[in-house]
């Protein structure tokens, strides 16, 4: 497996990790950033009565993921963009795919690191006794959310590169792309939650979801490659 | 390499027109001009960076012709070193050799580095690179250059910030790699050093892309 | 000042526009009055056509995006740009039009409708795609962002769709926009058939019409650029 | 257009509302373009003057 693509995959991935270890703030912002986001809800939406408990919970930890989430995907080319390392990486034989792979992959660790703390908090704040709110399956339900929202935001973050204002301009692109995602992630666990099974139309929004992650994944390796070729 | 009707417009003001250079192993070419002109246009563009108007740039390898321009070529961009800047300089070396295809332990990289005196325990490793000084930092980028097994270097203002005894150290390494069968294409305002390795020069913004030879 | 070229267009665009009026006036005294809405319904001569000339626009944007991948002119990016702010309008006139209508049938200006929250943030969509293009610098770059994100749309609105409807369906059978239940009347059907085409048509000469104001502005710069080397 | 002979009068209102809108956006829309278009053509005008740069006919 030592052909050319795996090695730039492996040098970028282990690169873009170090970067992050290297500067401990961009880990450590956006998780602050959604435990914040969790509290202004709490605070907005008070008490709520236990059937509504649910589905304000999984409002809440989504809405705050997707905000969150953003964070991290807007500043993913941040340290190859300081000194010019992103021109200099563009005149070396590195295969774009890779290089998209890696980018991709660090960014689904850098959401994973974000996303855990969420739902773990938002389970843990609106749990009553007789409701315990986590579970598993709104986990993964989660995790499929970023792997799509994950290509979304590599493709975004490339795209908007060299935009001026990328910190608003960003998130306007963003978020309505990102809607059949949140639609797809609240609906899915709430019916689950709410019929404590996978039935049938949780698995129709998954299968939603996959199509949209499929999709994303494969639009954004093939249009990586043209945002990063000359110019 | 060849270089052949290289034409270069930026916002639609034509820089260089037909701009054609044939570049053989062991050749130093000094890109001329006044400032402004798009010395660092043409580079940038001979480097992949830009899209040229017009013409093409053809890489002849010793045993035919070179597929990926970025096998061939090393790039020094002018105001900037190409460094991870919260991260240390052996991990910045580490990753570009990484890049070009070289597993270069970390020891082999500090002897890289000794050249430069940047081999310091204290400045090798764990030390951010956004704390070094202009000059240190042109010194690791051209540590960087001097690892790579690029056949080409495409230099701009590549002694931009460096003191007298690294100016000598660069001069060696450049006639090092034109002994070698490298080339070069610099740009530089300060030739005083390079005066006998220079042979070419391309004036931009003068008379239309016109080649003297030195 | 205006050449014979721009006059050949004034003319065809004021042969579309007259076109566009003269169905208005069948949609008005041609088409019969509809058993459950009365005359109210009329108002989807203009809302339907609008609706379909702003979902062809992102077809349009996208096949234009693609073109400035492959060919990376101006011309394309001038094309697409246009695209998208007749998109933009249309969307609009679509969602103004699908509140006027949804007041006096369901008593609210709004409703949740799949249709219309699709077209709600296709309009956010083109507003995306034009804050883009204002804030990318002239040059291959802008042509390729802009490109990408012009496919980006085109793939994300049949998913959009898709999880609109299914969200809606959850809460609310599929709203009875269709004027005339599911089997339209005939001269119902051809006013609308009529309608769209021609809307669609007038929308393609506003593209061209427009761009080809971006394509002049362009050069202009151009000029400017040249005019300060001198 | 005040009273659309043959309408219902309480549909009236709502029609003429949309109708003026879509007219608004289809006839201000191309307007707009066409100020644009006279006032680029003019600038161009301005441009091919013999005094200053030459530019390519348009």
């Amino acid at each position: 497996m030592s052909s050319p693509f795996w090695r730039h995959y492996r040098t970028l991935v282990s690169q873009g990790i170090q970067a992050e270890l290297a500067d401990l703030e961009r880990l450590v912002s956006p998780v602050l950033f959604a435990l914040t986001t969790l509290l202004l809800f709490a605070f907005a939406i008070g008490d709520v009565e236990p059937a509504l408990r649910v589905h304000i919970y999984l409002a809440e930890t989504f809405l705050t993921a997707l905000f969150a989430l953003q964070i991290n995907f807007s500043r993913l080319f941040e340290p190859d963009r300081q000194d010019r390392v992103f021109d200099l990486m563009r005149t070396y034989p590195v295969d774009h795919t890779a290089w998209f792979l890696a980018k991709y992959t660090l960014v689904l660790a850098m959401g994973s690191a974000t996303l855990g703390p969420t739902l773990g908090f938002a389970a843990f704040v609106n749990q009553s006794p007789s409701q315990p709110l986590f579970s598993w399956v709104v986990v993964g339900v989660a995790a499929m959310a970023l792997a799509g929202l994950a290509a979304l935001g590599v493709l975004l973050s490339a795209m908007t590169l060299k935009a001026n204002a990328r910190q608003i301009l960003y998130p306007l692109l963003y978020f309505p792309l990102a809607t059949p995602v949140l639609l797809a992630a609240v609906q899915s666990s709430q019916l689950y939650l709410s019929s404590g099974q996978i039935t049938a139309d949780v698995r129709a929004w998954l299968g939603l979801l996959l199509g949209f992650d499929v999709i994303y994944i494969t639009l954004g390796a093939l249009l990586f490659t043209e945002l990063v070729d000359e110019s | 390499m060849e270089i052949t009707k290289l034409s270069f417009a930026f916002r639609h003001r034509r820089l260089f027109h037909n701009l054609s250079l044939q570049v053989g192993a062991g050749e130093l070419v000094h890109i001329a001009g006044p400032n402004g002109a798009g010395k660092s246009t043409f580079l940038a563009t001979v480097a992949g960076l830009l899209t040229p108007a017009a013409g093409t740039v053809a890489y002849q390898g010793s045993d035919g012709p070179i597929q990926d321009r970025r096998d061939a070529l090393e790039y020094l961009p002018a105001e900037a070193n190409g460094l991870y800047l919260k991260m240390g300089a052996t991990q910045n070396l580490q990753f570009w050799s990484r890049l070009r295809g070289l597993n270069l332990s970390p020891p082999e990289i500090w002897t890289a580095l000794t050249p430069w005196n940047l081999n310091h325990p204290l400045l090798r490793d764990g030390f951010a690179v956004e704390k070094f000084s202009t000059g240190m930092k042109r010194r690791l980028a051209l540590a960087r250059l001097q690892l790579s097994p690029a056949v080409g270097w495409l230099l701009d203002e590549p002694v931009y910030g460096l003191d007298a005894e690294a100016m000598t150290i660069f001069t060696n390494m450049l006639s090092q790699h034109l002994a070698k069968g490298g080339f070069a294409l610099m740009v530089s305002h300060d030739l005083l050093p390079f005066a006998g390795l220079i042979t070419k020069t391309v004036v931009i913004g003068g008379k239309p892309g016109t080649v003297e030879a030195a | 000042m205006i050449t014979a070229e721009d006059r050949r267009e004034l003319y065809l665009g004021a042969i579309l526009l007259t076109l566009v009026v003269g169905h208005w006036l069948a949609a008005f005294y041609y088409a019969p009055v509809d058993e459950h809405q009365g005359e109210v319904y009329r108002i989807m001569f203009l809302h339907v056509p609008s609706a379909i000339t702003a979902f062809a626009s992102s077809a349009a944007l996208a096949v234009f995006s693609v073109l400035g991948l492959k060919r990376r002119s101006e011309a394309s990016l001038a094309l697409a740009k246009a695209t998208a702010e007749v998109g933009l309008l249309f969307t609009v006139l679509t969602l103004a039009t699908g509140s006027i209508w949804g007041r006096p049938t369901w008593g609210t200006w709004w409703t949740w409708d799949a249709r219309l929250t699709t077209t709600f943030l296709l309009a956010l969509l083109y507003c995306g795609y034009l804050l883009l293009y204002a804030a990318m610098p002239t040059g291959p770059s802008r042509i390729r962002a802009c490109a990408v994100l012009g496919i980006l749309i085109f793939a994300d609105v049949p998913i959009i769709y898709k999880s609109v409807t299914w969200w809606r369906t959850l809460h609310q059978p599929p709203s009875m926009l269709r004027a005339g239940g599911s089997t339209m009347e005939p001269e119902i059907l051809w006013t609308l058939v009529l309608g769209i085409v021609i809307l669609c048509l007038y929308g393609a000469w506003l593209i061209r019409f427009r761009s080809r104001n971006i394509r002049l502005a362009d050069t202009l710069e151009a000029a400017s650029f040249d005019q300060l080397q001198t | 257009m005040n009273n659309i002979t043959g309408i219902a009068t309480d549909a009236q209102p709502f029609i003429i509302m949309a109708y003026s809108l879509g007219a608004l956006a289809l006839l201000g829309y191309a307007h707009w373009c066409l100020l644009q278009r006279v006032k680029l053509r003019q600038l161009v005008a301005a441009v091919q003057q013999p005094h200053s740069a030459a530019i390519p006919p348009i």
